[in-house]
C-alpha cells in the first residue's frame, strides 16, 4: 500500500477533520488534526492503518502557541499528527487510552513545557530532578538559564 | 614498621566502587573492560567491589547531574577512610559538551574532593589503569 | 510479608543511575516503579544553542555504546534537511561502521548477561573477543567509542585496501567464536536455567506497550526499521529479521546472537561491495527551514530523531527518542512476579541505555493498597543511609 | 611443658598463624586457577607471581576505618567475626594431619571427632546469618534469609556424603578411616559419587559461584556483608579462606584417603591434597553461573540427597558383602 494511496484513504475517512494532509518525502505522511478530534484520529490510525507503534511524542514552542507531533510507524510508512495548543489555555486530551505506551512520553510534555494533559493516568514529575522548582519549564524558548560560575576547587577559580 | 606494612597493603590492593553520575556509559564500559582478560586490573590487585563499605578508590565517571548530586556526597561518605577519587573522562573532569546545561554541575570536582583525574572522553582502559596506578605511586 | 528494596541509583548490577522500587513479598516482586531523571542532561536545550556540526559531537555522546548510531540519525536528518546527496562510498562506510558498531554492541550486552547472571567466565571470553572488534574500529575510525566518522555529507576517513582486509579476517575469526557463544548461550544448564522462563513478554503486550529491538523480536514481532523504512544502503543488502517466540530472555540471547550473524554476512557483503568514488561532499552552513524525522536501528531498537530548522546555523528543535524508552513499560510488565533474583537479570535482558533514554517514565505497579507511599528519597534515605553516624563530617577533608 | 606444648601448638604449628599462612595461600591459588580459567592473569604484581596479594588485601583492610551501623546491635555487631574465626580455627584442629601415629595419637583426635567438625564447619553459616541480621541493612537481611534458606538445602546432603566412607570403615575417629582407606586404596572408589556430592555440597557452604547468591554481588549489593567493613570484613575473609581449608582437608582426609607417613610425608600429603580439591573447586566456580535460591534448594533435594541417600546403600551392601 503505496503512499499516496494511504494519504487518499486518509482523506477519504477523516473528510473534514484532517486539516491539513502534506507527504514531504517517501514513506513520511504528516497529518494536522485539531485538538478535540485527537483521539479519535489516533483510534482510527491504530485499528484501520496498523499504527499501533507510537514512536514519540514531539513538543514545539512557535512563540503564541504549542504545537505536539505524534509520531506513529507502521510496517509500511509513517504518520505524523499535528496539533497545535494556544499557549494561554495550554490543556489536551491524552491518548493513553487508545495507546497505553503514550504515557511515557506525555509526562514528559507536561514537565518540559507546563501544558497540561487531562485524563494521564500518572502525572508525576517525570526526569528533572526532584528539587526543580515548580513554574519552571525548561524547553520552553522563552526560558533562559543563567550558568552558575563553576568554581574551581583548591581556590584560583 | 607498622605503617610501612599498611602503606605498602594499600599501595597493592586498592578496591575500586564504580560511580555513574549521569554518565554517557561509554567511560563505564571503558572501566569495565579495564576488568577483562586484555587490561586485567586484578594483576595489580584492584578488584570491582559492589558496596561504598568495601571500596577504597572510588571511580567516578560523568558530569554530575543535579538528580545525583546528593546521592554521590553520600555514597562518598559512606566510604570508609582513607579514601580517594578518580574523575574518568571529560564528563568527570569538566562536563564535556554538557558543560553548560541547566541540569548538570558540571564536574565531578564541583561536589566531591578528587585526587586524580583521568582525560579521554572515553578515557581508554589502559589509561584508567595507569591513572589508577599512579594514584597510588602518589601515596 | 512486603516490603520495599530499593535498588538504589548506585547498584552493581546497573551501570548506569536509575532508581527502581520493588514491592516484595518474600521473594517474588509484586510491584515495580521505576524512577529514572538520575540521567536527565538536557540534551535538547544544548543543542539548540550549537550549530550542525557541533550537534553531531553532541548527538554521539548521548550514548556510549550506541553513539554511531545517534549521530548517523542526526546526520541522516541534517543531510535530507538540506537536501545533500552524499556519495555512495561514504554511505557504504557509514553503515560499515554502524554494522561493527552493532557487533560490539551485542558482544557486550551477551557479557553483560552473563555477568548478571553470575556467569563471569562468559562476560571474560565475551568481553575479551569484543576487543577484536574495538581493535578494527580504532583502525577505521581512530577512537574505540565515540568513532566522529560522520560529517554533514558523508565520512571522514577512507579504507584502504589493507584495512578492508583485516576487517574480513576479524570478522571471520568473531564468526567461529559467535557460534560457539551461541551454542554456549543455549545450552549450558545452569545459565539456561537461569534465562529460560524469565521476563515473560507476550506478543499482545509488546505491542501494545510498543516495546522496540531484540526485545519485540524475541516476542515474536518481526519489527526491524532497515527492512521497514530502509535507508541508503540496506535495500541493496540481503539480510533477515531474526525473530525468536519464547518472549523470555532466552529468546533475547538467541535474537541477539542471530543478529551477530547476520551482521558478519552484511559487513562481509559491504566490504566486497564497497563502490569506488570520494568519501564526502560539500555541505552549506545554513539549513533551509524545514522539518524532517529520521529513523534508524541501533542495537536495542527503533531510533528516532525529530530536526526543525529555521533557515540558521542552528536547529530550532532536536528530539531524540532512543529505543531504551520505547521497552520502559516492557519492563515493568515482565517484571512483576519474577524473583529478586531475576531483577538485574530481566533488566540487563532490554540492553538497558540509560543515558540515552534519559526521558523515561514510572509506572506504578504496586498492587497492595497498605504500602504507605513514601516520598522516592526519604526511601533511599532510610535504607542507604542507615549508619547516620558514618563518623565522617559533612565537608569531608581532603585525605591527601 | 606440656601446657606450653599445647599452647605452641594451638597458637603455631596447626593453629592460627599457620592456618593463617596456608588459607592465604589457597586463596591465591583459588584466585590464580579462577582467573586463568578465564584466560586472565589473576594477582602478579604484589610479592612473587601475586603470592602476597591475599595478605595485602588482610592487611589493608585491617588499616582501614570501621564503621559500625548506629541501628544496628553493636555488641553482637562486631563479636561476630571473631567467633566465626575461632569456631573454624578450632575445626582446623581437629584434621588428622596433625596426630601422626595413630598409636599414641595427641588429645585432638578421638572417637567421634568426624561429628565435631561437620558440626563446628556449619557454625560459621549461622554467624554468618546473624552477622546479616545484625547489620539492619535492608539488603543483608534479604543475603541472611537466602543464608538459610540454603543452609536446609545442601547440610542433610552433605553430612549424608560424609559420613557414608566412616561407616564403611566404621569408625568415627578421621585418623583410623584415613587408615583404613589407606589399607585397601581399592574401596575409594567406592564413594566417588559420594565424593561428587560432598564437593557440590561444600561448594555451596563456601558460597561460592554457583551458590554465591547471599553474596551476590550483582543483585542485593554486598548480601550478609554489605555493612561490614575494616577489620570485622578482615576477619570474616579469613574465616571464609580458614573454612575452605578445613572443609577441603576434611573431604582430603575421608574421601581422598588422608595423609600417610610420618610428620613430613604426611603434611605433603595434606597439601597436595587439598590443592587438589580446591582445583576442583575452583573449577566448578569458573564453568558454572549463580542459580537461584529456589533452584538450590530443589536441585538439593531432587539429586544431592536421593544421590548421598544411594551412596549409603551401596555402602552397607558392600559392607556386607566385605570379607
Amino acid at each position: 500500500m503505496s503512499d499516496t494511496d494511504i494519504v487518499e484513504s486518509l482523506k477519504r475517512d477523516l473528510g473534514a477533520k484532517a486539516l491539513e494532509l502534506t507527504n514531504p518525502a517517501v514513506r513520511r505522511i504528516f497529518l494536522k488534526v485539531a485538538t478535540a478530534d485527537l483521539v479519535p484520529a489516533v483510534t482510527l490510525l491504530r485499528d484501520k492503518y496498523d499504527c499501533a507503534f507510537l514512536s514519540t511524542i514531539t513538543g514545539l514552542d512557535t512563540g503564541e502557541a504549542f504545537e505536539f507531533l505524534y509520531h506513529f510507524a507502521s510496517p509500511v510508512t509513517t504518520i505524523h499528527v499535528r496539533t497545535t495548543v494556544p499557549r494561554s489555555d495550554p490543556r489536551f486530551p491524552s491518548i493513553c487510552g487508545v495507546i497505553p505506551g503514550a504515557v511515557l512520553y506525555e509526562r514528559e510534555l507536561q514537565e518540559m513545557f507546563g501544558v497540561v494533559v487531562e485524563g494521564i493516568p500518572d502525572g508525576r514529575r517525570l526526569n528533572l530532578p526532584d528539587d526543580w522548582p515548580d513554574g519552571q519549564y525548561p524547553m520552553r524558548k522563552d526560558w533562559k538559564h543563567v550558568r552558575p560560575q563553576e568554581v574551581i576547587p583548591g581556590g584560583e577559580s | 614498621m607498622l605503617n610501612k606494612l599498611t602503606r605498602w597493603s594499600r599501595i597493592k590492593s586498592p578496591w575500586i566502587l564504580h560511580l555513574n553520575s549521569g554518565a554517557c556509559n561509554a567511560c563505564d564500559i571503558e572501566i569495565v573492560a579495564a576488568l577483562t582478560p586484555r587490561f586485567d586490573v586484578e594483576r595489580f590487585g584492584v578488584l570491582l567491589k559492589a558496596t561504598p563499605r568495601h571500596a577504597d578508590v572510588i571511580v567516578a565517571s560523568g558530569p554530575v547531574t543535579r538528580q545525583m548530586r546528593e546521592r554521590i556526597i553520600r555514597i562518598y561518605e559512606q566510604t570508609p577512610n582513607p579514601k580517594f577519587v578518580i574523575a574518568v573522562g571529560a564528563c568527570a573532569m569538566s562536563g564535556c559538551v554538557y558543560r553548560g546545561a541547566y541540569n548538570v554541575m558540571g564536574g565531578l570536582d564541583q561536589v566531591i574532593p578528587v585526587n586524580m583525574y583521568v582525560p579521554g572522553c572515553p578515557a581508554r582502559p589502559d589509561a584508567i589503569v595507569d591513572g589508577v596506578v599512579k594514584l597510588l605511586g602518589k601515596l | 510479608m512486603s516490603f520495599v528494596i530499593p535498588i538504589g541509583p548506585q547498584h552493581p548490577a546497573l551501570k548506569e543511575p536509575i532508581s527502581l522500587r520493588m514491592t516484595v513479598e518474600g521473594e517474588v516482586i509484586t510491584g515495580v516503579d521505576i524512577r529514572l531523571g538520575y540521567n536527565h542532561r538536557g540534551v535538547e536545550k544544548v543543542a539548540e544553542d550549537k550549530n550542525w556540526t557541533q550537534n553531531i559531537y553532541l548527538a554521539e555522546r548521548i550514548c556510549g555504546i550506541c553513539s554511531h548510531s545517534h549521530a548517523t540519525c542526526f546526520v541522516q536528518g541534517v543531510e535530507r534537511l538540506m537536501e545533500l546527496a552524499p556519495p555512495k562510498r561514504g554511505l557504504y562506510i557509514r553503515y560499515l561502521v554502524s554494522e561493527l558498531e552493532r557487533v560490539h554492541s551485542h558482544l557486550l550486552w551477551l557479557g553483560v548477561a552473563g555477568h548478571e547472571a553470575g556467569f563471569d567466565s562468559f562476560f571474560m571470553y565475551t568481553w575479551r573477543d569484543r576487543e577484536i572488534v574495538m581493535d578494527l574500529l580504532e583502525m577505521i575510525t581512530g577512537n574505540r567509542v565515540h568513532y566522529a566518522i560522520n560529517t554533514i555529507g558523508g565520512v571522514r576517513r577512507d579504507l584502504d585496501e589493507g584495512q578492508k582486509a583485516k576487517v574480513l579476517e576479524g570478522v571471520a575469526t568473531l564468526r567461529k567464536r559467535s557460534e560457539y557463544y551461541f551454542r554456549l548461550g543455549a545450552t549450558e544448564p545452569s545459565f539456561v536455567a537461569r534465562i529460560a522462563g524469565v521476563g515473560m513478554l507476550s506478543k499482545e503486550q509488546a505491542l501494545s506497550l510498543c516495546a522496540t529491538g531484540p526485545v519485540a523480536k524475541a516476542s515474536g514481532v518481526a519489527r526491524d526499521v532497515r527492512k521497514e523504512d530502509p535507508y541508503a544502503v540496506y535495500d541493496e543488502l540481503d539480510f533477515k529479521v531474526c525473530t525468536a517466540d519464547t518472549c523470555d530472555v532466552l529468546g533475547r540471547v538467541v535474537v541477539r546472537v542471530n543478529e551477530l550473524l547476520e551482521s558478519y554476512n552484511m559487513i562481509e557483503q559491504m566490504i566486497k561491495g564497497l563502490p569506488d568514488g570520494d568519501i564526502a561532499c560539500k555541505a552549506p552552513r545554513k539549513a533551509k527551514p524545514g522539518e524532517v524525522v529520521s529513523r534508524y536501528e541501533a542495537p536495542r531498537g527503533e531510533n528516532i530523531h525529530y530536526i526543525k530548522a529555521n533557515g540558521t546555523d542552528k536547529p530550532e528543535r532536536l528530539k531524540v527518542r532512543a529505543p531504551t524508552l520505547g521497552n520502559y513499560p516492557a519492563t515493568v510488565e515482565m517484571l512483576r512476579n519474577g524473583f529478586i533474583a531475576d531483577i538485574p537479570l530481566i533488566f540487563a535482558a532490554i540492553d538497558p541505555c540509560i543515558c540515552c533514554a534519559e526521558r523515561t517514565v514510572t509506572l506504578i505497579g504496586a498492587r497492595n493498597g497498605e504500602e504507605s507511599v513514601v516520598r522516592m528519597s526519604d526511601l533511599r534515605r532510610q535504607a542507604l543511609a542507615r549508619p547516620r553516624n558514618a563518623g565522617v563530617k559533612r565537608n569531608a577533608v581532603w585525605p591527601l | 611443658m606440656a601446657v606450653v606444648r599445647t599452647f605452641l601448638y594451638l597458637l603455631i604449628y596447626p593453629g592460627l598463624l599457620f592456618l593463617f599462612a596456608y588459607s592465604t595461600f589457597c586463596e591465591w591459588f583459588d584466585r590464580k586457577v579462577y582467573a586463568r580459567l578465564q584466560n586472565r592473569m589473576g594477582p602478579t604484581h604484589t610479592g612473587r607471581f601475586g603470592l602476597l596479594q591475599p595478605i595485602a588485601d588482610f592487611f589493608k583492610l585491617m588499616a582501614k576505618e570501621d564503621v559500625v551501623p548506629e541501628a544496628a546491635d553493636k555488641k553482637l555487631f562486631s563479636v561476630l567475626p571473631v567467633i566465626g574465626l575461632a569456631v573454624v580455627a578450632t575445626a582446623g584442629l581437629l584434621l588428622p594431619v596433625w596426630n601422626f601415629d595413630l598409636l599414641v595419637p595427641g588429645w585432638t583426635s578421638f572417637p567421634g571427632d568426624i561429628i565435631v567438625i561437620l558440626y563446628l564447619l556449619s557454625l560459621p553459616t549461622l554467624v554468618l546469618f546473624l552477622a546479616g541480621w545484625s547489620s539492619t541493612n535492608l539488603f543483608s537481611t534479604i543475603g541472611a534469609s537466602r543464608v538459610l534458606t540454603m543452609l536446609f538445602g545442601y547440610e542433610v546432603p552433605l553430612f549424608l556424603a560424609v559420613l557414608s566412607p566412616a561407616i564403611l570403615a566404621d569408625s568415627w575417629r578421621l585418623a583410623e578411616i584415613a587408615a583404613f582407606y589407606q589399607a585397601r586404596p581399592l574401596l575409594l572408589l567406592a564413594n566417588l559419587p559420594g565424593f561428587l556430592v560432598a564437593l557440590i555440597a561444600v561448594q555451596a557452604k563456601l558460597e561460592r559461584t554457583p551458590f554465591d547468591i547471599p553474596h551476590a554481588e550483582t543483585e542485593i549489593v554486598g548480601g550478609t556483608f554489605t555493612e561490614y567493613s575494616g577489620k570485622k570484613l578482615a576477619l570474616f575473609r579469613l574465616t571464609f579462606d580458614i573454612e575452605l581449608v578445613v572443609a577441603s582437608g576434611l573431604l582430603a582426609a575421608v574421601f581422598l584417603g588422608g595423609f600417610p607417613g610420618g610428620a613430613i610425608v604426611g603434611f605433603v600429603h595434606f597439601v597436595v591434597k587439598t590443592l587438589f580439591i580446591i582445583f576442583l573447586l575452583s573449577l566448578l566456580r569458573a564453568l558454572t553461573s549463580r542459580i537461584r535460591v529456589d533452584q538450590v534448594v530443589s536441585f538439593a533435594w531432587k539429586v544431592l540427597a536421593p544421590l548421598a541417600v544411594l551412596q549409603l546403600l551401596f555402602t552397607i551392601l558392600l559392607k556386607g558383602f566385605l570379607p
